[in-house]
């Protein structure tokens, strides 16, 4: 399927890099990576531990500042751009080891996501009622993700599956158009796995998701396209399918088990 | 770093009820001090630190940012306020806006140095940067030095209200102080507040969630610095000084320990704390050289025993929030 | 020219002093998480120990060297026992505090019994005199004193930085818990580590006995600068402290020649730079 | 801080005698009551599984037997001594080693330093070359700092390091959490591999797939109580449930 | 008439000066009522002490209570020039009364006098011309001055100054210091190198301790150079210890060892103090301020408790007291008497604890202080 995007118009691509590299005191952590994620599709990036995948997802939401390479989202550079300003523009991120407002019950985590897109985030003379109006769409929101019953736990109590839950709500709630996904599934249970991966298949309709994950049969079912990388390079893109069959790819990352 | 406040404890609409209950019986209260034979200077006193700590702890108890600076304003407004008034012969209120005016502006500045730095730094930079300022009012003519301006006309508010009177006086500051009470009320329950707390709680994910985290910190500064320096303006028509006392660190500790005894966090701690520590620096003045002792014996007590303070211990029984 | 070399050089002496508390403030923090407020008023009975080994016990000043420190030591490893490490897990500002009240109550105490113009200690008979440099007349005390606080230091350094000692102490200041799920007694670590750092400033106090007065508030006034030592060099770095006390030492020199009424001042101006340039202080990791 | 009062170790071959017996474990965190009364038993030289949903209390077990739970009350006997009101440390010393869920990697070590960082309780630890032949990511990077590691890497630190200690009683909290296929494997492989040394394993999965490859005994946790227990060998009879509990 | 009277005692009672004034003041004015017996002619006298931290506004604080709820008629002590002129205005405006023995400052009777308070024991004008002039005069023609950053020591420094100057002597340089420094090297290390031959130290307390302890250490002193402590107490002395302080030549208004007066008193002082150390002359102040009051009290036959009545009745009497001898208030609040000369003995020629000084020279009370013909007082009519 390589080569595929060539054919393609340049806005199909909602995201691409071109040698993108990440070094960190002579380790190469990502290097010249050229990554196209098309629209309105899942893609899995994949590969060993230590690849840098995480350090892809800085680079990519402005957390590091790449050594070298280029950045386009949505045809515009963003190379340059502060953390805050490219999650404005769309393109949000959710993280490895789970990231949430621990004191702040679960509708107020989700609260706080809403709040920023709908303004008045520096009304400090008015009362915090009106932001009672987003109640409503919170719930649903919890809902959506199966927290319903949580939406006044604060988050620090709740289970840790259930915060990465919380996360992907709040993170929907900002309405991106690009999720990038870091290992969302990690430490679920089963029950929640299904539910977050049927949650995933039904929003990327409508966002284009980008997600790290080594539960394969969750790789396997959700993604359109994989990226594998290793020792920060590009190992090889295709489908699931094909995948499993390149010998690089079992070699490095799916190990011997996998047919 | 753990959180210093109890967050078990959470503003929801009954909590907000309960507080504006409370607010009432404390405003009814220091509204009856003259009628009580309480001696109104050191009720007035208390109440321009309570505004202080009150400041402060709008930075720290919600935005999890630790001043160590924060008498820079308190005696920045009071310098200001007080030249205005002695030499310049502005009217009380024009005085209050010349030093209020004064602290905002100081806190932009500094709050634009500090505010990117974490953490401890954060606290650190606040510090040295009061440290400087202290070094120039040291040095300033205007300030005079370590007399300090002594003095200072008290004039008649608005041309009406004669400040020389002690019950005009207090009910002056008072009002001065719930207005400063209520906006930093309003300001923690208002949508800039939640944003404000959610950056404490977890920076990088509001970052992450397109928040400009620098900026709400920022207004967060700013809002604490400006009202601390109306304390400043106020403190000066009851002390009828302004010293470098005011702009020393061992103040910006003070209003610390004040925030502390009273509780973190809460809304009616900082005001407790501050006649406590008023209190007790007035009271114990009489046991002569063991005030130290006493008062260190105090905060020892205080953080051994009851950590969130005194409205954050009885908030915590009552699982209220105060 | 003469008179600037001299400067520089009573600047790196009064930056041994910075070092030797910086650096026990350094161990307390970096190990312990707690800012230590009482260190001045332990720096301060360091010196009183001296005193009174001296003038109770006729224990002559070599010896308070290596006593004081032991004896002050053992103070704090009881204050840490009794009172600091119920506030193992809190916030920073915890420790702060009750440090703070016990500087108090310390200083009140000695203040009592001893009042606030101080007390005289002798320079040891051995180390009397001085050196004419050419560019000044060096007492030999002072010399000493330089040398002397260089050795303690790069000890300390070695032990804490080196060491698998120092690993522990490290790894526990993170996760104390789970540094004790290894088979570490992390308690009596760090009730020991205190006493270290406490220790070191006892030491402190007795190397000034002799240059300045012993007097119940000599540490209070020295406590914030040492603080602002401590920042500049990175909190809880310890090769980071003592370079930025030898290095504020000498800079506090060059502005009493050259601008004395800053001379107090110059640590802020300094902090106040280098956390602008390097928001984690010399040589810190983040906060 | 050698403290040498320890008991004596098992002899590591012996299989088949009980070495951990759990009776009535109750865990709070403040004011929550978490355990509610955990039974469960583990013989020397097995590797038995805890299983359950999120927030079930596996963790909390585990913690609680290696004494790093403020209250807990019952019993829980190593080697048949009472060790619920020992110290941490003390639990350590008597070879038991806990690797935890969230890696607890030190950022002001660099690798090697926690790698090294656990003291070695007995003799009989892995030596460092075969931690290396297991995770060579950690040969790699032996001088970065703790946290700059990549997120499995993290993990692999966080089970090599105890390898080294000599202790035999290991417990892993989910170690393949955020792991590469790959890496998984070569886990399971160790864990057989520890198992014929003689180490006995508590190993607490939400991998199912990977948990039965390795275990010998599972037990359920729910609502902070063990609810059934079954060996490897009758897995398949209890497939059904196994559905039931955790909707595998 | 009313006989009801109340004292406060207002000093540091635990910082840098706390030794000189502090519990040692309490003690002086306690020992003032009890000798005045008036107590058993029908009067009722309270006693209470509080600490002003060396704070402005602290003090005026405690003040203004004092006076609204305590019904102070008369503040004593009041050491710390910053903190004397903030009570001054308080008490101006109250129409209370302040006897300040400890404050060093000369604008309390001159910029800032008013008809409510006296400045009893010393002041820096007279400080610098009694030590100043006398310097020159065995000599020391050229000077260095270490001065203390702030109000105090500018104002100390730029008297002593002009007395030298006037003299003929030449002023070589100076070095101002932050208040309260522990490390005096460098500035010492600059003294040596002008070559003056006297290093005038316009600094207090722990300042001047410390100073002139280095100095010995650096080997000013030895190098011929010579210190003049320009504010030193007996307390100073006591904690530098003789073998430092030998030689020193300063100006006090009092000693403990002065004539069979002052010697009765502060044996029975000392006496009653913790660490029976002699009173210092601030203290000495308070029990000779607090003499002349109730005898000014007695001859009003009754409390007037109103200030500036107080202070005009006692301006128009005498003073005689055992510490201070014969003297006056002047009309701009000035108490007049001589001030002496010292110098510290050398250990050998010390007899026992606390004989510190020997006497070199009397400036006559006259003298001492500032004429009037210079004051800038409103009160001073011309
Ligand atoms: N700040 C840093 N400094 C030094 N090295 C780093 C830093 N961040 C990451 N690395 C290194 O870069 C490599 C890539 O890390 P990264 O976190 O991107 O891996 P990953 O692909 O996300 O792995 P995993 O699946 O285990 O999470 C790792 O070897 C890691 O040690
Ligand atoms: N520090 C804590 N304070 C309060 N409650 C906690 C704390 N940690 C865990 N809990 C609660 O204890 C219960 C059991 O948690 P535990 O971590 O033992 O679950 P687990 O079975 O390990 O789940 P997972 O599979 O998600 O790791 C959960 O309901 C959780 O919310
Ligand atoms: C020594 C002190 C009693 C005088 C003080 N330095 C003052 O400011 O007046
Ligand atoms: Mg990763
Ligand atoms: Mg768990």
């Amino acid at each position: 399927m390589r080569g595929q995007g060539e054919i393609c118009l340049a806005d199909e691509f909602i995201l691409e890099t071109e040698g993108l590299t990440k070094e960190f005191a002579g380790f190469f952590a990502v290097r010249d990576v050229a990554l196209k994620v098309r629209r309105g599709s899942i893609h899995a990036l994949i590969g060993p531990n230590g690849a840098g995948k995480t350090t892809c997802f800085n680079l990519l939401t402005k957390f590091l500042k790449p050594s070298a390479g280029k950045i386009l989202y949505k045809g515009q550079d963003i190379t340059a751009m502060a953390p805050a300003d490219v999650a404005r523009m769309g393109l949000v991120r959710s993280f490895q080891i789970s990231a949430v407002f621990p004191h702040l019950t679960a509708l107020e985590n989700v609260r706080v996501a809403l709040q920023r897109q709908h303004g008045s985030s520096f009304d400090f003379w008015r009362s915090k009622s009106v932001l009672n109006r987003f109640n409503d769409r919170a719930r649903e929101l919890l809902n959506d993700v199966g927290l319903s019953e949580f939406a006044n736990t604060p988050a620090v109590e709740m289970p840790y599956g259930r915060k990465r839950a919380l996360e992907i709500a709040t993170t929907l709630a900002l309405d991106p158009e690009m999720m990038l996904l870091d290992e969302p599934m990690a430490g679920m249970g089963h029950e929640d796995i299904d539910k977050i991966a049927a949650l995933i298949k039904r929003i990327s309709a409508k966002y284009t998701i980008l997600m790290v994950e080594h539960n394969l049969s969750v790789v396997a079912n959700l993604s359109d396209i994989i990226t594998v990388l290793t020792r920060g390079q590009v190992l090889a893109q295709g489908h699931y399918s094909e995948l499993t069959k390149d010998e690089r790819v079992k070699e490095a990352y799916l190990g011997a088990g996998h047919a | 770093m753990t959180t210093l406040t109890d967050d078990t404890l959470r503003a929801t609409p009954r909590a907000m009820r309960d507080e504006m209950i409370v607010f009432v019986v404390m405003a009814l209260l220091l509204a009856a001090v003259p009628f009580t034979g309480v001696y109104p200077f050191f009720v007035m006193q208390a109440l321009c630190f309570a505004l202080l700590a009150c400041a402060f702890n709008l930075l720290i108890g919600y935005g999890g940012l630790l001043s160590f600076g924060h008498a820079m304003f308190l005696g920045t407004a009071g310098y200001c306020s007080a030249h205005a008034l002695k030499v310049w012969g502005l009217p009380p209120e024009l005085g209050i806006l010349v030093g209020v005016a004064a602290a905002f502006a100081l806190s932009i500045v500094t709050g634009y140095i500090s505010i990117r730095r974490q953490g401890i730094y954060f606290s650190m930079i606040t510090l040295a940067l009061s440290q400087l300022l202290y070094f120039i009012y040291l040095q300033a003519p205007f300030t005079h030095g370590e007399d300090g301006i002594q003095g200072i006309p008290q004039g008649h508010m608005f041309g009406v209200l004669d400040l020389s009177k002690p019950t005009v006086l207090y009910y002056v500051v008072l009002a001065g102080f719930l207005a400063g009470f209520l906006l930093i009320f309003r300001i923690i329950n208002s949508p800039f507040g939640e944003v404000l707390k959610s950056i404490r709680e977890n920076e990088q994910r509001a970052i992450s969630l397109g928040y400009r985290t620098d900026q709400y910190k920022f207004l967060a500064f700013v809002l604490s610095g400006t009202l601390a320096g109306f304390a400043g303006s106020l403190k000066v028509f009851v002390a009828q000084n302004a010293s470098l006392t005011d702009v020393h660190w061992s103040m910006s500790g003070e209003v610390v320990l004040m925030t502390l005894v009273g509780g973190l966090g809460t809304i009616f701690g900082p005001v407790v704390g501050a006649f406590v520590i008023i209190a007790m620096q007035q009271y114990l003045a009489s046991f002569g050289q063991w005030v130290t002792v006493i008062q260190g014996s105090i905060f020892v007590i205080c953080v051994l025993t009851f950590r969130r303070g005194v409205i954050g211990e009885i908030a915590h029984y009552f699982r209220r929030s105060l | 020219m003469q008179a600037l070399y001299a400067q520089l050089l009573v600047g790196l002496i009064n930056g041994s002093f910075y070092a030797l508390l910086s650096l026990g403030l350094a161990v307390i923090f970096g190990m312990l998480n707690i800012i230590n407020f009482a260190h001045g008023a332990l720096y301060m009975m360091g010196a009183f120990v001296a005193y009174f080994l001296l003038n109770l016990g006729g224990i002559n000043y070599w010896w308070a060297l290596l006593l004081a420190p032991i004896i002050v030591g053992i103070f704090g490893m009881i204050l840490e026992r009794t009172m600091l490490q119920w506030l193992t897990g809190l916030d920073h500002l915890y420790g702060l505090l009750l440090t703070f009240g016990i500087a108090l109550i310390v200083q009140g105490v000695f203040q009592n019994y001893f009042g606030s113009s101080g007390l005289p200690y002798a320079i040891p008979d051995q180390l009397k005199g001085g050196m004419n440099l050419g560019f000044m007349f060096l007492p030999i005390y002072r010399g000493w004193v330089v040398v002397f606080s260089l050795v303690v230091c790069l000890a300390t350094w070695f032990l804490i930085e080196k060491t698998q000692l120092g690993a522990y102490l490290r790894a526990a200041t993170e996760n104390p818990t789970l540094v004790r799920a290894f088979g570490i007694n992390v308690p009596r670590m760090i009730t020991l580590t205190y006493g270290l750092g406490v220790g070191l400033a006892a030491l402190a106090g007795v190397l000034s006995a002799p240059i300045n007065q012993v007097r119940p508030l000599m540490g209070a006034d020295l406590i914030i600068v040492v603080f602002a030592v401590v920042v500049i060099g990175g909190m809880g770095s310890i090769m980071g402290s003592i370079i930025t006390g030898f290095a504020l030492g000498v800079i506090e020199g060059l502005t009493k020649y050259f601008y004395p009424e800053a001379s107090n001042t110059v640590v802020f101006v300094l902090m106040v730079l280098v956390l602008l340039v390097k928001p984690t202080g010399l040589t810190g990791r983040a906060a | 801080m050698p403290d040498t009062a320890i008991a004596e170790a098992p002899a590591r071959t012996a299989t088949g005698g009980n070495i951990l017996q759990v009776r009535n474990l109750e865990a709070w965190y403040g004011e929550s009551h978490i355990l509610h009364g955990i039974n469960f038993d583990v013989n020397a030289g097995e590797v038995v599984t805890l299983l359950g949903r999120n927030g079930a209390g596996k963790t909390t077990t585990l913690k609680s037997i290696m004494g790093i739970i403020g209250k807990r009350t019952g019993s829980v006997k190593f080697n048949n001594q009472e060790i619920i009101r020992a110290t941490s440390d003390r639990i350590a010393r008597m070879g038991i080693a806990f690797c935890p869920e969230e890696r607890g990697i030190f950022a002001s070590l660099d690798v090697r330093e926690n790698l090294m960082l656990p003291p070695v309780v007995r003799e009989g630890g892995l030596p460092l070359e075969q931690i290396f032949d297991l995770f060579p990511n950690l040969k790699e990077r032996l001088n970065s700092q703790g946290t700059k590691l990549s997120g499995g890497e993290q993990q692999m630190l966080a089970i090599a390091r105890i390898l080294r200690t000599g202790a035999s009683f290991l417990m892993l909290d989910e170690p393949t959490e955020g792991l590469a296929p790959v890496i998984i494997q070569q886990i399971g492989h160790t864990i057989a591999r520890l198992k014929k040394e003689g180490f006995t394993i508590l190993l607490v999965e939400q991998n199912f797939r990977f948990a039965s490859t390795v275990a010998d005994r599972y037990y359920i946790v729910e609502h902070g109580k063990v609810i059934d227990g079954f060996a490897n060998s009758e897995l398949s009879a209890n497939m059904n449930k196994l559905h039931t509990y955790l909707g595998v | 008439q009313d006989k009801t009277v109340k004292i406060g005692v207002l000093t540091d009672n635990s910082g840098l000066y706390s030794d000189l004034g502090g519990a040692g003041s309490t003690l002086a004015a306690q020992m003032a009522i009890e000798d005045s017996g008036l107590a058993a002619k029908g009067w009722k006298i309270d006693l209470i002490s509080a600490d002003h931290q060396n704070k402005p506004d602290i003090a005026t604080t405690i003040a203004r209570q004092w006076i609204d709820v305590e019904k102070v008629d008369i503040f004593m002590d009041v050491l710390n020039s910053g903190v004397a002129l903030a009570v001054n205005n308080v008490v101006k405006e109250k129409n209370s009364i302040l006897i300040d023995t400890g404050a060093a400052t000369s604008d309390l009777t001159n910029a800032q006098c008013s008809p409510n308070t006296i400045h009893w024991v010393y002041d820096t004008y007279m400080l610098a011309n009694s030590t100043g002039q006398a310097l020159v005069k065995a000599g020391g023609d050229s000077w260095f001055f270490l001065t203390a950053d702030y109000a105090f020591g500018a104002a100390l420094e730029r008297d002593t100054a002009a007395v030298v100057q006037k003299a003929g002597g030449k002023v070589l340089g100076s070095v101002k210091h932050p208040l309260n420094s522990s490390d005096f090297s460098s500035f010492l290390l600059q003294a040596q190198a002008s070559k003056a031959k006297i290093v005038g130290l316009a600094n207090a307390g722990g300042d001047t301790t410390n100073s002139i302890k280095q100095a010995a250490e650096f080997g000013i002193v030895a190098g011929g150079q010579k210190l003049a402590g320009l504010l030193l107490f007996i307390t100073d002395v006591h904690s530098l210890g003789l073998n430092v302080a030998q030689g020193l030549n300063f100006t006090e208004t009092f000693y403990w060892d002065l004539n069979d007066g002052t010697r009765a008193f502060s044996k029975r002082f000392s006496e009653r103090m913790k660490n029976k150390a002699m009173p210092s002359m601030v203290q000495a102040g308070v029990y000779s301020g607090l003499v002349h009051y109730f005898k000014a009290l007695e001859a009003m036959g009754g409390n007037p408790h109103d200030g500036a009545k107080a202070v005009e009745k006692m301006k128009s009497m005498p003073t005689d007291d055992p510490l201070f001898g014969q003297g006056s208030i002047r009309v701009d609040g000035r108490k007049i008497h001589p001030a002496y000369l010292f110098e510290v003995k050398k250990p050998s020629e010390s007899k026992g604890p606390w004989d510190y000084y020997k006497l070199v020279g009397t400036v006559p009370a006259d003298q001492a202080f500032r004429p009037l013909s210079e004051s800038v007082c409103p009160l001073v009519k011309k």
